[in-house]
């Protein structure tokens, strides 16, 4: 074990501190802090930034346009972004299907889209679920059939995010019904633009619109849209699915967390006047919290050294959400009061007039709120059992 | 000794119970929330001609003069039902503030009034439990200076109750000179909060005011957004388990599967015994006056930790159906939230427990 | 709800209080205290002296010998004695087979046990697990075959508590096995001098023999040993296991247990000198505890109210057995080092030297330890939630 | 950067572990703990083949030479097979207080005997963390006087080191005139414990000893005791999955209930991120200074916790069969035990953890 930076990451580290200091505006990183969302505008502007200086794509090839970093560059790299409070940009095109692009489309396809989504000029979303396929998601019923050149798409999606500003989808859907579930589903990318396909909006335990309802009538597909082999999605599927489940352990989003949670506390009086930092019991959740990130932390750096001996995607995305719940909570117990207020227009980052209570408390309870969609989304952290009890322990 | 409700205390918690479960169904709730309309005409009509707000009212007064054991099990209806109507303010603590500390003639004007259904009482306590930067109510010569927060039962209310920070009490007229009110969203839809802000306001001080009689109010408070977590994690639980009845995947019921079973089964086992406790805590109100404060802190507190509990495992079997509005869960869900928070949180409120059991200073 | 007590039922409370100053003897309580195991023939003792006042059968009917006491006294009775640190009864007889004597046995059979079980000259045993058959009770193999005026009983049971003290075994046998498991099983008395029966120890995991296995070779059990019908064990047996689910909330024990900590948190001193009970982290713990008994104990008494209103035994078991095992996992933290001491004699009450460490700290880990089969017996937690699931929840 | 064990620890790691695997089986490990043998000839024979007992003693008085971290990749072998031999205090805490404060003569005398697994060194410093009532040491003129308690590596110790009230350390004779010592039965049955009494004891000071010293040998032992229940828990999770694989009721192995399955994914869940934390503890005791007397109190407390919720799982997967002796399963489970209270216990390490962050005074 080494654990000392190496020279070059350190200048490493140090040429990413200084871009974040020339290009990240305080207005962007201020809505991060408090925990607002960014307007979408405003993050692509982000995005081009970065676009710019070729530090779009961290994981992707070279070839590709990514970045080429080395496992450490990219852990510096995203550490700071989070430290910062930069915007997380939008993993549906960067995180989850670009590599599926490169990996497994062809020329054409790569040709195609690879550029919009570095570019951010092309906003993705997700069609996995489906009303009747939540955590059994093989069983989808979205249908393709062939028809010339085309397939001809009919079905439901659901939990789509962004959808509604989204520019293309990538879907997977039915294209055979006569055999095992995870044998009849092909992978297709679709223009939102498409004819037939009408998106409805689901508002969210937080008051907002992040997610949606996607419907298919007659939606008509080019073939040359399918990625890899007809009824092979499942295979692109769940390689997606490996990509997801590990960025969800956001390691680098509750070491954030917990340097606001530590000025917040310094901040937040006790009745008796107090700190609520020095409160042993507060302290010692924290603590505990934090020392479980540091584990969770240091495992992923174990990952980068040796991929092989490190645990499952799935332990890493349950310990990460308990984490990041946790955190949340913590969050909301440290605010008190003032987590109550629902304030859309700060929370949105739409209103100029000052929050009722401290401005770090606005997003708090929304946050947590929202946060509790952790243990589901990715793959419910009981599904994340199973998968633990199955491949990795063989009951 | 006979620890459990009586045939009457059964048939009033069964009629005000299906009385929401019929007036109040979800869609009325949620038309009720998206117009901030915290007094909704029609269910409040109802409300009224069942007594309940007049619950602890005198009879002399006209009201029912039933105890806080009754008023919490009404509670734990409210909450069962997220029912969008003044309640923990005007219902439980005003009365208490007024029979205890008010004059006759305030009595005389207001009781009646408050039995009827035809005043709504806005209540400022939160600064006495603890009081935040620039919050608090000073009284000088009989005007009030000062802020005001987390005002119970304020949309539409007829007076509002203050406390000020030597504990006097004080009836503030909502357009009184100088006074400028403001309402206060919170994540719970169902509830009306707000903010007071005082500048030199006339109010009329509620002649037997103590240190006393603001603990009392505020103990009352505490059982009865206790009550209200419990109706609400029951109906929660029960959600839970209808939803895992009829929720397929992977060609069953997921409530065939032991992982969500078990999740229900954990649900019952925390709340259940919970019931009892929120009772003891109405009953020592009225009967075991030196359990009752104590009683209230730990009836919070426990039912803010376990309210949390199911709340987030009740969403947890929802899956995604959770977290949208469509479903509605989660009017329940803050309720709980705003449970917890409003008159103190439960680190608030166990430290305020470990005092009065002498283990604090 | 009136919970005050009735004049009568404080002159009881005050008649059970000098009952104990009279009888209890320091000794004997103070044994309890350490949480140190009185030796059988104190605890019979004891015995002689509930039975000689009547006091000895608190649920039973009073045509058997029972007390005729209401809920209430019952309650007061209980109380009292687990304040007082009096020795618990083993419940074999008097919780478990004696009310399935009585309320399913013929004549002779009421004539042959009730009398030693209240007198304490009879002690018995449960045979219900096997080791085959634990969670899954039903599967039980133990073969009682009908030969003439006998069953030969061959098999084997485990987990059974003080078989090696015991002079009569209440067994579940199978008697057909080509029915349904829960309709082929007969509930037999058995006389544990009969030949073919044989006794072996089993060390727990505090290092004390509680358990045994018994084995059946060939044993012939007379048929006017059966309790009720042939193959309707099962009926009996469940009626039992209720009692039993219900007895393990052990509320008495746990408000002890409760007072002991107390006692034991204003000795201990931290690491700064301060008392433990002045730790809030502490504190917090403990009074979590004590509110979730409150709430448990509050249940009891409205059960004793109202018992169609109340929840199901399988959730007392679970948050009575909850509350204990947070409680010795209290005591284990607050005694800390002097936890770990593993002192044989001081535990058994054999020894005169005084322990290492304070008395109170003696038992508290081996009561910590074996204190983890409370999840366990009587069903485990797993086994109760199953329960609830499906007899209370209808899933 | 590198986060991970080297080529050489692994294979450090693995042939420990195969040695104690094939070594000291169940009944090896019963055998010791029924005789109270905590320095089983044959396997402590075998233990110094490998070159343990020198681990961290320099090369150039016969030892390895290595780091904490491969102490701790050593231990957590040891914790893993419940190995009734001494380390602890012997080969780690023992070669810090005489490579740091012995004198060349010291040095020269015992760290070839610790080397080679000729010598066996109990450590006493329990007093340098909480002192209770009436234990603790004072030196007086070069004598000792008081008592030590929770003597690690008691047993057969050819030399005890004891830490006096100042912060002194002494090379105490076992057999030194005015010493009693007694076994202290703990619990855990796999390693020795002991207690001194000293009356006026000649002992020999270890002359460069000072409180950072002390801290290192209490800071490395932390780390210890927690890389012990990392190795003890691994194979706790691992016997109930074989365990779960095996008992079969209502005609189907349990370890396809649904329960069961997720309390083995949550032990694992639980323990694997544990791995890298203690690494990283050890790794800081040599390179990373500044961070290693806090991460040494993380990686205890935590594994405190952790360890003692897998080691109540697997208990609980295994039933009845967990409680018995027969199974053995117990001495895993007492070994977290007294893992979790040597050196300090979760609450102590913690409380001592917000001080070294400035948290609490």
């Amino acid at each position: 074990m080494d654990i000392e930076l190496a020279k070059e990451d350190e200048a490493f580290r140090a040429e990413v501190r200084k871009f974040i200091a020339e290009n990240l505006t305080r207005e962007l990183s201020d809505k991060i802090t408090v925990g607002a969302s960014a307007e979408r505008s405003v993050l692509r502007g982000w995005q081009k930034f970065l676009h710019k200086r070729g530090w779009i794509a961290v994981n992707w090839p070279t070839e590709y346009g990514g970045t080429g970093w080395t496992a450490m560059q990219k852990f510096i790299f995203n550490e700071e972004m989070a430290l910062a409070n930069a915007p997380r940009l939008s993993p549906f095109g960067l995180s989850m299907v670009g590599p599926v692009i490169y990996t497994f489309g062809n020329e054409d396809q790569k040709k195609q889209h690879l550029s919009g989504i570095l570019s951010g000029d092309t906003a993705w979303c997700q069609g996995y679920s489906e009303p009747g396929s939540g955590s059994d998601l093989a069983s989808l019923k979205t249908k393709a059939v062939r028809v010339g050149d085309d397939y001809i798409v009919n079905g439901q999606k659901i939990w789509t995010s962004y959808a509604h500003e989204a520019d293309w989808i990538f879907c997977l859907v039915r294209t055979d019904e006569t055999v095992k579930q995870q044998a009849g589903i092909t992978f297709l990318l679709i223009d939102m633009k498409t004819p037939g396909i009408e998106v409805k909006p689901i508002i969210s335990i937080d008051g907002l619109h992040h997610l949606n309802e996607v419907f298919f009538t007659d939606v008509k597909v080019p073939v040359t849209n399918r990625i890899g082999e007809e009824n092979k999605g499942w295979t692109y599927a769940k390689f997606l699915l490996v990509n997801e489940r590990t960025g969800i352990a956001g390691v680098p989003e509750s070491k954030r967390s917990i340097v606001r949670i530590k000025e917040l506390a310094r901040k937040e009086r006790l009745g008796d006047g107090g700190a609520l930092v020095d409160d042993p019991a507060f302290r010692h959740k924290l603590s505990e919290i934090e020392i479980k990130l540091m584990g969770l932390e240091f495992t992923n750096l174990r990952i980068l050294a040796d991929a092989a001996a490190g645990p499952s995607s799935s332990t890493l995305k349950i310990v990460g959400t308990e984490v990041q719940q946790s955190l949340a909570e913590l969050a909301v117990e440290a605010v008190a009061f003032y987590a109550q207020p629902f304030q859309k227009e700060q929370l949105l980052g739409t209103s100029n007039e000052s929050p009722v209570g401290p401005d770090y408390g606005v997003a708090t309870a929304s946050a947590y709120n929202f946060g509790r969609a952790a243990s589901i989304y990715g793959g419910s952290n009981e599904i994340q059992r199973n998968v633990i009890a199955k491949a990795v322990l063989g009951l | 000794m006979e620890f459990g409700l009586s045939e009457d205390q059964r048939l009033l918690q069964d009629g005000v119970g299906r009385f929401l479960e019929e007036q109040s169904p979800l869609e009325k709730v949620r038309e009720a929330a998206d117009s901030n309309d915290f007094v909704p005409r029609g269910l409040w009509d109802g409300i009224r001609e069942l007594g309940v707000p007049g619950i602890l009212v005198p009879e002399d007064f006209g009201g029912m003069g039933l105890g806080f054991l009754d008023a919490a099990i009404i509670n734990e209806m409210m909450g069962r039902h997220v029912a969008p109507v003044p309640f923990v303010g005007t219902s439980v603590m005003a009365p208490i503030a007024l029979t205890l500390a008010g004059s006759e003639a305030q009595k005389q004007n207001w009781l009646p009034q408050i039995a009827s259904g035809d005043a709504i009482v806005g209540v400022g306590v939160t600064e006495r439990i603890g009081v935040r930067e620039n919050a608090g109510v000073i009284a000088n010569n009989g005007k009030l200076t000062g802020k005001a927060l987390f005002v119970i039962d304020w949309s539409k209310a007829d007076v509002y109750i203050v406390a000020d920070r030597d504990n006097c009490l004080h009836l503030v007229a909502p357009d009184a000179a100088g006074l400028s009110s403001h309402v206060l969203n919170t994540i719970d839809k169902t509830r009306s909060v707000g903010e007071l802000v005082f500048d030199n306001v006339e109010a009329e001080p509620l002649p037997g005011a103590n240190v006393n009689i603001v603990a009392r109010m505020i103990d009352a408070g505490r059982i009865m957004l206790a009550a209200d977590t419990l109706g609400a994690g029951q109906m929660m639980i029960e959600k839970a388990v209808i939803y895992a009845g009829e929720r397929k995947q992977f060609g069953r019921v997921i409530g065939s599967f032991q992982a969500v079973k078990h999740l229900c089964a954990e649900m019952t086992a925390a709340l259940e015994p919970c019931r009892s406790l929120v009772w003891y805590a109405g009953h020592a109100m009225d009967e075991v006056p030196d359990d009752a404060s104590l009683m209230a802190c730990h009836a919070k507190s426990h039912l803010s930790e376990v309210g949390r509990f199911v709340a987030r495992t009740s969403t947890e079997v929802h899956g995604g159906m959770g977290f949208t509005d469509l479903l509605g869960l989660h009017y329940w869900f803050k309720r709980i939230g705003l449970d917890r928070q409003l008159l103190g949180g439960p680190e608030q409120v166990r430290l305020e427990a470990a005092r009065l059991q002498g283990w604090a200073a």
